[in-house]
């Protein structure tokens, strides 16, 4: 996929309509993050269950497309997972956009793969990789409950 | 003056890059280079190589007066009185790290104060944070007018009797502005404070003459002038460079070395610590000719005529919302649009061959001040035509269909 | 190993220099550059040239990759555990500058000791003797012994409770005496000192291992290791690069910028300030991979073989004094003729077109050791053969002829 | 003259056999000289007379045959000279070294200016010129009476 159809599939629908925008009462989890490099700020909340399972997730922020898309397909997969198998997905997912085009995970159905596997296309613009991996590392911290802002890595 | 034969002497643009023609739009970044120079860094490896200045063989004395003759040649181009206030750093960054070090130890106390403007480059306000933080002393910003212009007056009204130097842009790599230097040099100087031009942005496109600017320091940066990668200048009047202490220390800049004590050596030596990037150095001196080959009033004339057909285009594109409006402009536009995020811009601009830059471009205060978080900025150098301005605006055309914008 | 063949692959050995084939033995300087470093950095130039990091278009990403190409290149090449250990510098001077400017506003205060040796290099001592004047610690000096060597024991006498770092040679450009470094990183760890070592003149010639040798810091020259001048390596554990305040301020280093403070980058571009020596970078990964290409194994045998081959001449050449007798050492041999000053040496030896230097080299402490003011040095690289040994020793005949001795 | 010429004459011989070295007791101007390259020192002692002639002039110091050969016949060549000669003398030297082969000066014979062009070819050895020159800008220092030690200038 070139970037241009990535532009335009999901990444315009998702950028330009981000799902799970904004903030709920209840989250007991919350982390933020910053990309230096653009001056995007993300800040991921949620509610792990007694059960470890994410009942709720939202985020706020604001960024380009890629970022704004990548933080809110990332509310769609891991909303209603356990918490193992949210970290299961993260690293997946940046395994994904890092280092190869396929998804391999388990846990996601085929369907949610495929959206997913739609943001690998920002692999060709590491600069942009940046974007795409903001949020996930934010729910990474927000699980660890890190009181550090996530700065996004070299 | 043929910009299609001067546009040759660029190698860069013989190829395709992704199967696009070229439209290089970032100089303000860094200048691609001209055959010249790259040559003169072939030719000196080849046949010509070693270290300058500490051996006496055939040719470390030839390196070292090549060398000694880049100094020169800065020298007279800027006009600079004495080739010993021609000091060669890694980049800009570095000369003004190297003022901010070494006037902050003599000169700055507690209390005292740094004047800088909201237009400031990070790399001529993190150095001067440093002090703030070990000396405890006071950054103030001169504040920006609605055109995105520092005007004499706003330098004015934040002198106190506490300010004790002023490092300020020469011209703006986000708005353009350029900055009325000397009459600040003249007001800093009638209050005795000394004055930093961070010359970045100024000295590949405007003449600039440190005799008739009468500042006390100049920041050159090689690359952004046509040149190599890893090669700065630091102009300073001869006698801040005979006061102040040495910054770096090592190989080249001593005196006399005892194990009690160290004398250092005379100028420019003190502030030339270890091996230089010499055959940068070299090489610049071939930047300088070409610039001085096709004349710098008719690179000015030339961009000039460049940034008004661009803010012509984009004025008409009304998507476009070109950031400050400065009447004394060098050619750099920065600008948004509604609902297309600068990065996003980049990308599908670059997609099309057109390199633009995004982000804050080191200037957060500035875009703190825009309330922005980044903006897209187009920058021209001597090769860039009309015709790249008017891919330019396609490319942008492209972008508002793929985001849906009319 | 064909050293003919090598050697070809060095373009300046192509021409003769003022009529004469080049000896060239001023390696110890600066080594002469392979083909394939300078093409590398004339096609970065000529195609693929844009600064980096700053970017989103096609030319700035390329770039950045290949300029974290070389720290990866460079980590594996020194077996660092974390390519963020490797920083990017202008050179060794500014790698140690760094360290002793950022460990000492921390780490040093009044009465403190830093602990370098007699055979350190300028690049060694001033800035170290910057802090002895902005806070008052003293430089302690551990002694060479008859051989001009370092030993454990000369660094074990020096340590006392107010040693706060060492900071020691690899390998001496006078003496090319090897020091004990890990033995002596063992001792300094097991009294909670780091070690900053200088690697001028090991990393081109000596395998290097920083999880073996287990250091704190380590300085690198790029010009001596067959790569562009400009360009220099710090290596330091990440827990240093961690804790230590940032170097340089500007572009590139920070995180968020605000008004009233600022918070700086990640590892490692919290301590690479404004544009960096890019194409100097690129070219740099060259070098090592020609370095790797011959196999440092190679270049050491070879080396170690044309330095007996050369001690063994001017031996037998009576006149000729040869400076210390280390056991463990590396390509340098200094020497003396009594009753020829050495700059006469080098400028008779030159007519010749045999390069070596003559000077304190930079180790005016170590001269002042040995009572001479100067001496004469050749030194040795790949490219180096037992003929260019001959012709060195048949100039020093000239010479001796020249000024009538016997 | 190529430098082994050079060598082989005037310069070997006064390099060798400096004139005028050592320290007299009554001088009453004198000044000290430092090479930071190749280390070499020199300091040269001399007497004005109430007629501003150079009565004596010696130096002291060490360094290679081409500083001590120089100082050697710079002492040669002053004694006995005005002091607005001798400053002549060293002027005309110093364009001499960096600027062009021929001495160009009226108060020297024609034996002395050929003996002092001897010193011409070191100027296709830039770092060898400090050599040459340390022992006039030291001359030049002590009659100006300066307490600052001479370091040879770039
Ligand atoms: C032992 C040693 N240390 C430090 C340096 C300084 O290195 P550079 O001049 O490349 O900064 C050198 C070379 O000049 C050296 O030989
Ligand atoms: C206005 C201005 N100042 C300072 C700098 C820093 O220059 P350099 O990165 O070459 O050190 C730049 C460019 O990055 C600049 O545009």
């Amino acid at each position: 996929m070139n970037l241009k159809e990535l532009y335009q599939e999901i990444i315009l629908d998702h950028g330009k309509n981000p799902r799970n925008l904004g903030k709920f009462d209840n989250y007991n989890k919350d982390a933020k993050g910053h990309n230096p490099l653009c001056g995007d700020d993300v800040h991921v909340y949620l509610r792990l269950n007694e059960n470890k399972k994410v009942d709720d997730i939202t985020f706020e922020g604001k960024g380009c497309a890629i970022s704004m898309a990548s933080a809110s397909i990332m509310t769609e997969m891991v909303r209603g997972k356990e918490e193992i198998e949210v970290k299961e997905i993260i690293t997946d997912f940046l395994k994904m956009i890092k280092e190869k085009d396929e998804l391999n995970n388990n846990i996601l159905k085929e369907d949610e793969k495929t959206k997913l596997m739609s943001l690998s296309g920002v692999k060709q613009y590491p600069m942009r990789v940046k974007c795409a991996t903001l949020s996930w590392h934010t729910l990474s911290s927000a699980l660890e409950n890190s009181q550090e802002v996530v700065k996004t890595e070299k | 003056m043929n910009i299609e034969n001067i546009k040759k002497e660029f190698p860069i643009f013989d190829d395709k890059v992704q199967n696009n023609d070229l439209v290089y739009l970032d100089s303000a970044n860094s200048a691609q280079k001209p055959k010249m120079v790259v040559d003169r860094i072939y030719d000196f490896y080849t046949k010509e190589f070693s270290n300058v200045g500490r051996s006496v063989h055939y040719l470390a004395v030839a390196a070292t007066n090549l060398y000694e003759n880049t100094r020169t040649t800065v020298q007279k181009y800027i006009n600079a009185k004495d080739k010993n206030e021609i000091v060669f750093t890694k980049g800009a960054t570095e000369a003004i790290n190297l003022v901010a070090n070494t006037y902050g130890q003599k000169y700055l106390n507690e209390g005292d104060e740094v004047l800088i403007t909201e237009l400031e480059h990070h790399s001529n306000y993190v150095p001067w944070h440093f002090l703030r933080k070990a000396k405890n002393i006071k950054i103030k910003f001169a504040e920006i007018n609605n055109e995105g212009e520092i005007t004499l007056e706003s330098i004015k009204e934040k002198i106190t009797s506490k300010t004790k130097i002023i490092s300020i842009t020469h011209l703006s790599n986000v708005t353009g502005a350029i900055l009325p230097i000397k009459e600040i040099v003249n007001l800093a100087h009638s209050k005795n404070i000394p004055v930093l031009v961070d010359g970045c942005q100024s000295a590949p496109h405007l003449k600039i003459d440190m005799q008739d600017l009468d500042c006390d320091f100049y920041a050159i940066s090689g690359h952004k002038m046509y040149g190599p990668t890893g090669i700065g200048v630091l102009y300073a009047k001869k006698k801040w460079l005979e006061d102040l202490p040495p910054y770096q220390g090592g190989g080249g800049m001593i005196g006399e070395v005892k194990k009690e004590g160290i004398s250092y050596g005379d100028l420019p030596n003190k502030y030339e610590a270890g091996t230089m990037a010499t055959a940068q150095v070299i090489a610049f001196n071939e930047s300088i000719k070409f610039i001085q080959k096709v004349g710098i009033e008719n690179i000015e004339k030339h961009e000039k005529e460049l940034m008004n057909y661009g803010l012509e285009t984009l004025r008409k594109n009304n998507s476009v919302n070109i950031i400050g409006n400065p009447k004394e402009r060098g050619g750099v536009i920065s600008f948004t649009i509604e609902g297309i995020h600068p990065h996003d811009i980049a990308t599908i601009l670059d997609e099309d061959g057109v390199a633009i830059r995004a982000g804050h471009h080191c200037c957060q205060i500035l875009h703190d001040k825009l309330k922005l978080t980044s903006t897209a900025r187009a920058s021209f150098g001597i090769y860039n035509t009309k015709d790249d301005i008017d891919k330019l605006n396609k490319s942008l055309e492209n972008c508002k269909k793929i985001f849906n914008l009319k």
